[in-house]
């Protein structure tokens, strides 16, 4: 158990780390899944099987397509030509490790995660899973925020029609 | 009538909008706008006849603030705002279709108006449910409903570089601050276990609260909140969205944007002032960021020569004010005095009105000079005295002379802050309503003292206000100087 | 009508006929001339009716000022047996000055303009004289100020009349400010500004310093008005304005108010006995130096008005003398007349010589204006003291009362002018009058009409008599000396004063007789011991220098440091923080996660 | 609505009016000599006896919030703020008067007319409120009407620099003064806006004493901005200078005297305490004004600017007799400030109709104009002589109230006041100085030979000339006039500052 | 099932992706990548969510309100990046690059 978290915690973060150092835009893209499936596993070893597969399907799937169908579309120049500036990399860095370290810092300090993962019932039977009851969740309580998102997807694709069409009729 | 009804309605008629647009042959695609704006006045007539349920057990409720006079008058907000949005991009159809279609290429003379009427009432419901919104999840769905209308808003004008690169900008900028802000939720949602904001509140304000984590939790929601009302320093998307976007967007950013981003603030922080461990902390970093945000607004307003551009400077400038307002929540030991719920609604309501104003000017102007510098104001007051004076009142009000509502704003902001010992704050208020006097009013030295930069013998046209901004500018300056004398015309819808 | 209605009445018509004119008459200038004329003989009229003894009225009042108990200002007229005497003297030399004008100021452009500026000062003067408290006096004072200034100026359009009409007005109101101190410290000594009420406190005061100081301070309105040194430098510059104007007010009138002013509280100089001896000196000094002055000037005016100041010398003399005061204003009484008629005297000289005012260039004209050759040498003996005149009389008075009191430093002065004065007047007499024709214009001089000519003649009349009890008893109930108790102590005064006569007269004499240029030159005398230089240069720096230092202190240090840096420093940050907002948007999310890192640091530490 | 209320709303109805295209000059002559007639009528009525207490009250209440004092929209004359309301009506026509003829302006003759209005309508609204918040609000009316018309009518090359310093400044002065007034509300319990309801809470229960020295600091940094108080007054002279003559009289003569008008009737009965600690502050800055304006006067080289300084010079007397704060000091000061405001009004006329006949102002420039307009020369004269304080005109009686007030009570020995009297006096002489040489420049001495003879003043110029020099006459000849109404409201003032 | 892991483990992780994913927005160039790395921040963000869930037990399930957030998060970023391609496709139509340091025309 704890072995296999660490295997995907490392995939996860070099996923990561391989779309921020790799200059092609597709070895970037190609890591991200990587790492969204180490996320994936994450996510089923914390018992969401529902979120799991859906960070697969839909991130590691269908978003990520997207993002290469693009890249190839633009057919972008393999690397980003200029180096990256000294200062802005050296900059970053230290901003981005001193952020790490105040999580790190605020997780010790907090002590908020010093519980073991604790147990939970199996499942109750049929009609039980998560999917049922995030199913139920999002169609009974969470019903108004789902027609909501109905509206932003809706927006989304008007707008990508009218951005992205090459002439308006 | 149930309130969610108002969003509804709203969506609806966006609904309406768009398939008018796809499927009906109209000539002027104007009456698409036309129609909105009819709805919408409709819509806000409605809202003086909601009703509140005898429960909130409702599914409904769960993400309703209960009965909340407040909430309605930001919905208010966000409906006037939308409508006077699309007078202005009804007014702003011709430079919409010059820059996003290319006749030449068989587009339609009017294409890509339809979307431009439309959209603006996606983001309204989006903004009326943020108005009401009490709850982690409808927070952030509505939230995002209208950033992501507002990505498309912003950019629409695609063959104009300043639009494109505007909305690039606002894209990572904002979905950097969404994912401080699902971060943050995340904290949130960990350390109190639960989505509602009651909830919230409660949790937070047990003394064994886990003050360190809550505190963090807050740090990354005030970074997303602080960005979405142009706090300092993370406002710094705001002087090139609000240039480069179209200018009926800009209006719309400026106003419904930052306001329904402000009664979030308020929902969100408000459970934090709450809470007696972290309160003093969050009042200063409120303070803290009200100060950066007051001096950058400010000065760097002073020395700007683009109108939109130097009006973004002045919407960081005023959400430095009401943050002002924010961190001088009443302690526990001043019981009696402002809230700032109050001082920061008022201020929002008469922001709306003369921000309005302003943008209405400089969209009908925009139709007969071309550019937005300063400078090609020149000889306004001549050419239309009438929109000469609309901009003068406007300018008024935000500098916050007296019996104009801006200035009710101010006093209440500097009412709160004095009751609070907020001294520096005060001070670096003042300095910056000084410097407001001149940035403002700079505006009046090319529109009066200028002449119109038009060739020998050729005659001085005047600039054609369309019936609908004329209406609207005049109920607006009415209101400006009506809420200027009397505040209670304002106070009285929310309290 | 009853005496409070005359006494209004006087007080008040002057400033009717001269808001009038002003108003419209001044249309038609031969009627303002008259109408001004007319009321100059209806005061003067009136005030012989009041003359002559009587009770010590106050006349009913109009309130001015109403402040509760912290301050009553009135305007109210007292009517004692000063101010009728000086009521006299005012009117009855008024009328002739303005009979005087009729002619002299005939074909003149601004002749409206003229009466109703005599108008106004005879207003302004009565109010002075009849002025029941130092506030009304101080407004009167002022007006006094203004009417002499219009005066002055008369012939504006002249650099040198315009600059002579500023100068005195300003040098006045350098005396002003010491007079009004003056008036607040009295006030706050002995809580009233009515002159009776102040009568009756001012034994009471117990800070005897303050008190001293409250009276110079007053006394320094008297410097002013009267011409003392050091603010004598006006009068002589006064002599811009049209003769007879000199003669009523830089003569007879104005110039004494100080004088009359000391007198009427006289109450308060001798209860201030360092402020009296002051006054003594300052009176007995200008009399010197002002006798020393008119020596060397050549301007016939000029040397009248040197002569004037050392008169008003003598008279404020007497005042700080204790005692002296009637005698003061015994001479004040005198000198009116006698000046007046060597003004006059003078004017129809000019008149006649076409504007020439230089002696020089006149000459034998004793022959060709024998009237006015006449009175003037009855005026020139009334004051340099030629027994049985009225000069005489009046200044044995002041010379005999510092006697008494022993100020013999006053008093040396005093006797040392006594031998100046004949000598100076002489000399005007001899070199006018005498000897040849030296230019065209006295030339054609012919004796002057008797519009001019009968003012002369009965102000000689005065010259010689006003002194004698025939006159004095109904002119002059309050101030006149005792004829009889001088010639009683017939003493040391009295021979050193006739032997300067004698000496005076001989010497002059003997240097003018048949020259045709003076022989004598001393130009510390004839350039005034350079005291307007000093002056020019004193101004130059202390207020012009201090002025043009505050202008630029104002220009280029208090407008930068108050309102231009902190606009520009304002300006400079905005300029300064626009920088941040580089354009690029990764820079942003850079400020943007230092600001979240930030933010946690603060937060969580 | 009360007489009052008229009043207040006529001068701003009539901008409105403008606006929507009534004929300009029209309708503000007609606005401004109704609402002059209507104050006489208010002051005729006026009952003096009815000791201190407001006459004709009229109150709307507007918002009671919680943590928020009540507020109303409430007007109500006692005698001080009727002598101000006077002052602003008479000044206000003449302004009307003296203004160009909408032919003679170039462009915007309804901007003209209705700026004035707004500036005037402003300041009697701002004298007329009895409520704290709209006695603020009134007068900041006047900012951009004063901004707008410096830069758009002004003349001199620097007419943008002058607008943009007396905007700022006076915004800036504001500003404080509005964090003092607020200061002030607070310290009082923070529970109406009423000034009258706030004096009396002063006296039962005032503020800390550490409280009262900042309130009233701020008020006087702030209504001292407003009065070109020194050292903040060098937005005043060039603005006054480069001002339309209209402008300036209204500016100068009445808007300037709101910040006098706030100290007496909004500093004093607040922070007496403060007032008294500050009072050496005071005293020395007032001999700022009197004695190194007045010598800046002196070296002032054109008309125009020197009757700038000279009106910022005068507003030390004014200050005298407020830091005297007895009866006596405060009814002169009151009484100063209606008397300056006639004469300074008077002179700017003049100097407005000098530039525009003869295109310059300058000394050197000038000379013996007294022969080419002598109704003009006399007038002139008139007014310099009772801007130096001459008897007959309401300055002199004002000055010698101010004077003795603020020299009562050294029967002990002179204190610190008594010596910045005595030094103010001296003020009287430097204020004959320039004005003597001003008026000798101008109208005396022999006349430049370049220089052309205009007509004489015309009866419409000739009319506001005598209106202003009559009420200026008038009052000086019978000061009780004016004093009348101002003495019981001085006392009830007093009385509730203890 | 007992297990060593702890709450932490999975806050840090995802602590150390969404530090990831910010330093990409940082230093990377290319606006498509840029915009992965958004993403990348918004997964890191639904990890501690999904951590934080389960590890806030009820009557022996997790709280599934923290996947019903996650859902809708999941939801909005993919509309998010839908709109936010279409921007971009959008920009490189018209200025031919999607390098962002290039984006500053508008400035100061």
């Amino acid at each position: 158990m704890t072995f296999l978290f660490f295997i995907f915690a490392a995939l996860t973060l070099f996923g990561g780390i391989g779309v921020v150092v790799n200059r092609n835009p597709v070895t970037s893209a190609f890591s991200m899944i990587l790492s969204f499936l180490g996320l994936a596993a994450l996510f089923i070893q914390l018992n969401a099987y529902l979120v799991g597969v859906l960070q697969i399907l839909v991130y590691a799937g269908a978003i990520m397509v997207l993002f290469l169908f693009i890249i190839m579309l633009l057919d972008i120049p393999k690397a980003e030509n200029k180096r990256f500036p000294v200062f802005t990399l050296g900059a970053s860095v230290v901003v981005v490790v001193s952020f790490v370290t105040l999580v790190i810092a605020v997780i010790t300090k907090s002590g908020v995660g010093a519980a073991k993962l604790p147990a939970i019932e199996a499942q109750k039977g049929p009609g039980q899973s998560d999917v049922h009851q995030i199913g139920e969740l999002l169609f009974s309580t969470y019903w108004f925020p789902v027609q909501i998102v109905a509206v932003l997807l809706l927006v989304a694709t008007v707008g990508v029609v009218v951005l992205s069409k090459r002439e308006l009729k | 009538m149930p309130v969610y009804f108002l969003e509804i309605i709203v969506v609806a008629l966006g609904l309406i909008m768009l398939l008018v647009d796809a499927f009906a042959k109209i000539k002027d695609k104007r009456c698409i706008a036309w129609t909105g704006m009819v709805g919408l006045l409709v819509v806000f007539g409605l809202l003086f006849n909601v009703q509140w349920p005898e429960s909130t057990d409702g599914a409904f409720w769960e993400f309703y603030s209960s009965n909340d006079q407040i909430s309605l008058f930001y919905k208010g907000i966000a409906i006037i705002s939308t409508l006077i949005v699309l007078i202005m991009a009804a007014d702003f159809r011709h430079i919409v279709v010059a820059q996003t279609a290319d006749p030449e290429k068989g587009a339609h003379p009017q294409a890509g108006l339809g979307e431009f009427f439309a959209l603006p009432m996606f983001a309204c419901a989006g903004l009326m449910l943020m108005a009401s919104a009490n709850n982690l999840v409808s927070i952030f769905v509505s939230l995002e409903t209208v950033t992501i209308t507002f990505y498309i808003l912003v950019t629409y004008l695609r063959r104009n570089v300043g639009s494109l690169e505007a909305g690039v900008k606002y894209l990572i900028l904002g979905a950097l601050s969404t994912g401080f802000l699902v971060y943050g939720f995340a904290w949130i949602y960990g350390i109190t276990g639960s989505m509602q904001l009651s909830e919230i509140t409660t949790a937070l304000a047990k003394p064994e609260v886990n003050s360190i984590a809550a505190l963090f939790a807050f740090a990354l929601i005030l970074v997303a909140l602080a960005f979405k009302v142009g706090g300092a320093p993370f406002h710094f998307w705001i002087p090139d969205v609000y240039q480069g976007a179209p200018t009926p967007i800009t209006a719309f950013l400026s106003v419904g944007s930052k306001a329904a981003g402000f009664i979030v603030f308020l929902r969100l922080v408000s459970p934090f002032l709450a809470s007696d461990v972290l309160a003093d902390k969050v009042t200063l970093v409120l303070a803290t960021i009200a100060g950066i945000t007051l001096i950058m607004g400010n000065l760097a307003a002073m020395p700007q020569k683009n109108f939109k551009r130097l009006l973004a400077y002045s919407s960081v400038a005023h959400a430095g004010f009401l943050l002002m307002a924010l961190a001088s929540a009443p302690t526990k030991s001043s019981e009696g005095s402002l809230s700032p719920a109050t001082v920061v609604t008022f201020y929002l309501g008469a922001y709306l009105l003369m921000t309005l104003l302003a943008f209405l000017v400089i969209t009908t102007v925009r139709n007969s000079i071309a550019g937005e510098e300063i400078e090609s104001y020149k000889g306004l007051a001549k050419r239309s005295p009438f929109l000469a004076f609309m901009l003068i009142i406007s300018m008024a009000s935000l500098a916050g002379i007296p019996l104009t509502a801006g200035f009710y704003g101010k006093l209440f902001v500097f009412k709160i802050a004095a009751d609070q010992g907020n001294w520096t704050l005060l001070v670096i208020g003042l300095i910056g309503a000084a410097a407001g006097f001149y940035y403002y009013l700079k505006i009046a030295v090319p529109v009066f003292f200028g002449n119109p930069a038009i060739d020998e013998g050729e005659k001085l046209s005047t600039i054609h206000v369309s019936a609908p901004a004329r209406t609207a500018m005049v109920i607006l300056t009415i209101a400006i100087i009506a809420a200027g004398v009397n505040p209670n015309l304002i106070i009285g819808l929310f309290s | 009508m009853d005496v409070t209605t005359i006494a209004w009445t006087v007080l008040l018509l002057p400033l009717i006929v001269a808001v009038s004119i002003l108003l419209g008459l001044k249309r038609w200038s031969g009627l303002a001339s008259l109408v001004s004329t007319g009321s100059a003989f209806i005061t003067l009229f009136l005030c012989i009716r009041l003359a002559g003894g009587g009770d010590d009225l106050e006349a009913a009042s109009f309130s001015w000022i109403n402040m509760g108990d912290a301050l009553q200002i009135d305007i109210g007229l007292v009517l004692d047996d000063l101010s009728r005497g000086m009521m006299l003297i005012v009117t009855s030399i008024g009328f002739l000055v303005h009979l005087f004008s009729l002619a002299y100021m005939k074909d003149d452009a601004g002749k409206s303009r003229y009466f109703a500026g005599l108008s106004l000062f005879m207003f302004s003067m009565t109010g002075i004289v009849l002025a029941d408290n130092f506030i009304m006096m101080f407004i009167f004072w002022e007006l006094v100020g203004v009417s002499s200034y219009i005066l002055i100026g008369h012939w504006f359009e002249k650099d040198s009349a315009a600059d002579a009409a500023k100068k005195a007005f300003l040098t006045n109101r350098i005396g002003d400010f010491g007079f009004m101190i003056g008036i607040l410290l009295v006030w706050t000594l002995t809580g009233s500004i009515y002159f009776n009420e102040i009568a009756a406190a001012v034994g009471g005061v117990e800070n005897a310093k303050l008190l001293n100081i409250a009276v110079f301070c007053v006394f320094c309105g008297a410097i002013g008005k009267s011409a003392q040194l050091p603010l004598h430098v006006w009068l002589p510059d006064a002599m811009e304005g049209p003769t007879p104007v000199s003669a009523l007010i830089h003569a007879a009138t104005m110039v004494a108010a100080g004088v009359f002013m000391l007198a009427r509280v006289t109450f308060l100089v001798e209860s201030a006995e360092m402020a009296a001896t002051v006054i003594a000196w300052i009176g007995a000094i200008t009399a010197l130096v002002a006798a020393l002055m008119a020596l060397q000037q050549n301007d016939i005016k000029r040397i009248l008005a040197y002569s004037t100041l050392s008169q008003l010398g003598y008279m404020i003399m007497a005042q700080g003398v204790h005692h002296g005061s009637d005698a003061g204003m015994f001479h004040l009484y005198t000198h009116a007349f006698f000046k007046a008629l060597l003004f006059l005297g003078s004017g129809a000289v000019i008149y006649a010589c076409h504007h020439e005012q230089d002696i020089w260039k006149m000459g034998g004209l004793r022959k060709k204006m024998p009237i006015t050759f006449i009175t003037f040498a009855i005026g020139t003996a009334a004051l340099i003291a030629v027994p049985f005149t009225s000069g005489f009389w009046s200044k044995e008075a002041i010379l005999e009362a510092a006697h008494h009191e022993h100020l013999w430093g006053p008093y040396t002065l005093a006797i040392i002018v006594a031998f100046l004065t004949p000598f100076y007047m002489t000399r005007l007499v001899i070199v006018a009058f005498f000897g040849k024709n030296r230019s065209d214009n006295a030339d054609h001089a012919k004796e002057v009409g008797p519009i001019m000519w009968v003012p002369l003649a009965l102000l000689a009349f005065m010259a010689v008599f006003s002194a004698y009890d025939f006159l004095t008893g109904p002119l002059m109930a309050n101030g006149h000396a005792d004829i009889g108790h001088l010639i009683g102590h017939f003493g040391l005064t009295a021979t050193l004063s006739l032997t300067g006569l004698v000496v005076g007269v001989s010497a002059a004499i003997y240097f003018y007789k048949g020259k045709d240029k003076d022989p004598i030159s001393i130009p510390a005398f004839a350039d005034r011991f350079y005291i307007d230089e000093i002056y020019e240069k004193l101004i130059a720096i202390f207020q012009d220098g201090a002025s043009k230092v505050c202008d630029l202190l104002d220009r280029y240090f208090i407008d930068p440091i108050v309102a231009r840096f902190p606009a520009m420093t304002a300006m400079t940050t905005g300029s300064i923080l626009r920088i941040f907002q580089m354009g690029n948007v990764q820079t942003y999310a850079f400020m943007f996660s230092i600001a979240v890192v930030a933010l946690i640091v603060f937060l969580i530490s | 609505m009360t007489i009052l209320e008229i009043i207040v709303t006529l001068p701003l109805l009539a901008a409105l009016v403008i606006g929507l295209g009534a004929p300009a000059r029209f309708t503000a002559l007609g606005a401004s000599v109704l609402v002059l007639i209507m104050s006489l009528v208010t002051a005729l009525r006026f009952s003096p006896s009815i000791e201190g207490a407001l006459q004709n009250v009229s109150s709307r209440p507007l918002m009671q919030m919680d943590g928020f004092p009540s507020l109303s929209l409430s007007f109500g004359l006692d005698g001080i703020s009727l002598v101000m309301l006077l002052l602003s009506a008479i000044v206000m026509v003449a302004a009307v008067l003296v203004s160009p003829k909408e032919s003679d302006l170039k462009h915007s003759p309804r901007l003209f007319y209705l700026s004035l209005l707004l500036i005037g309508g402003g300041a009697i609204g701002a004298f007329c409120s009895t409520d704290l918040f709209f006695l603020y609000a009134f007068h900041e009316l006047a900012l951009i009407p004063t901004f707008l018309m410096i830069g758009i009518f002004g003349t001199g090359k620097n007419r943008l620099r002058t607008a943009w310093t007396i905007t700022i400044y006076l915004g800036v002065g504001s500003l404080v003064l509005l964090v003092g007034l607020i200061l002030a509300v607070i310290g009082l319990g923070g529970s109406t806006f009423n000034i009258e309801e706030l004096t009396a809470l002063a006296s039962d229960a005032p503020m800390a004493a550490e409280m009262q020295n900042w309130v009233f600091f701020l008020l006087l940094v702030g209504f001292g901005v407003l009065v070109s108080l020194f050292p903040f007054h060098s937005w005043a002279a060039p603005a006054y200078a480069e001002a339309p003559a209209p402008v300036a009289m209204l500016h100068a003569g009445v808007l300037k005297k709101f910040g006098l008008y706030g100290l007496i009737r909004v500093a004093l009965p607040f922070a007496p305490a403060g007032a008294e600690v500050l009072l050496n502050l005071v005293l020395v800055l007032l001999l700022g004004n009197i004695i190194y304006i007045g010598l800046v006067t002196i070296a002032q080289k054109s008309l125009d600017r020197m009757l700038g300084y000279s009106s910022v010079m005068h507003m030390g007397y004014i200050f005298l007799g407020i830091a005297a704060s007895n009866e006596l000091g405060l009814s002169g000061a009151v009484l100063l400030m209606f008397a300056h405001g006639i004469s300074i009004a008077l002179l700017f006329a003049m100097s407005g109709w000098l530039r525009e006949k003869y295109g310059t102002l300058e000394f050197n420039k000038l000379g013996g104009i007294g022969k080419q307009v002598p109704k003009l020369g006399l007038l002139f004269g008139f007014a310099a002589f009772a801007s130096a304080g001459l008897p007959g005109f309401a300055n002199f009686a004002a000055e010698v109230e101010v004077f003795i007030g603020a020299f009562a009570g050294a029967q002990d020995g002179l204190g610190w006041i008594q010596w910045a009297t005595i030094i103010s006096l001296w003020g009287v002489v430097i204020s004959a100085v320039y004005m003597l040489r001003a008026y000798r420049a101008i109208f005396m001495g022999p006349i430049p030979e370049k220089l052309e003879a205009p007509a004489d003043i015309c009866w419409s110029m000739r009319l506001p000339l005598i209106i202003l020099l009559v009420a200026l006459t008038a009052v000086g000849f019978v000061p009780e006039l004016l004093n009348q109404f101002i003495r019981p409201a001085i006392t009830v003032l007093l009385a509730a500052a203890g | 099932m007992e297990s060593a892991l702890t709450l932490d483990h999975f806050l840090i992780v995802s602590g150390f992706l969404f530090a990831i994913g910010l330093a990409g927005v940082l230093v990377r160039r290319n606006i498509i990548v840029i915009f992965m790395c958004l993403e990348l921040m918004l997964s890191a963000a639904n990890l501690t969510l999904v951590a934080f869930s389960r590890f806030n037990v009820h009557e022996g399930q997790p709280s599934y309100e923290g996947h019903v957030l996650l859902f809708f998060i999941i939801t909005v970023a993919a509309a998010e990046v839908a709109v936010g391609l279409a921007i971009i496709v959008a920009l490189y139509r018209s200025r031919e690059t999607t390098d962002v340091g290039k984006l500053n025309t508008m400035k100061n």
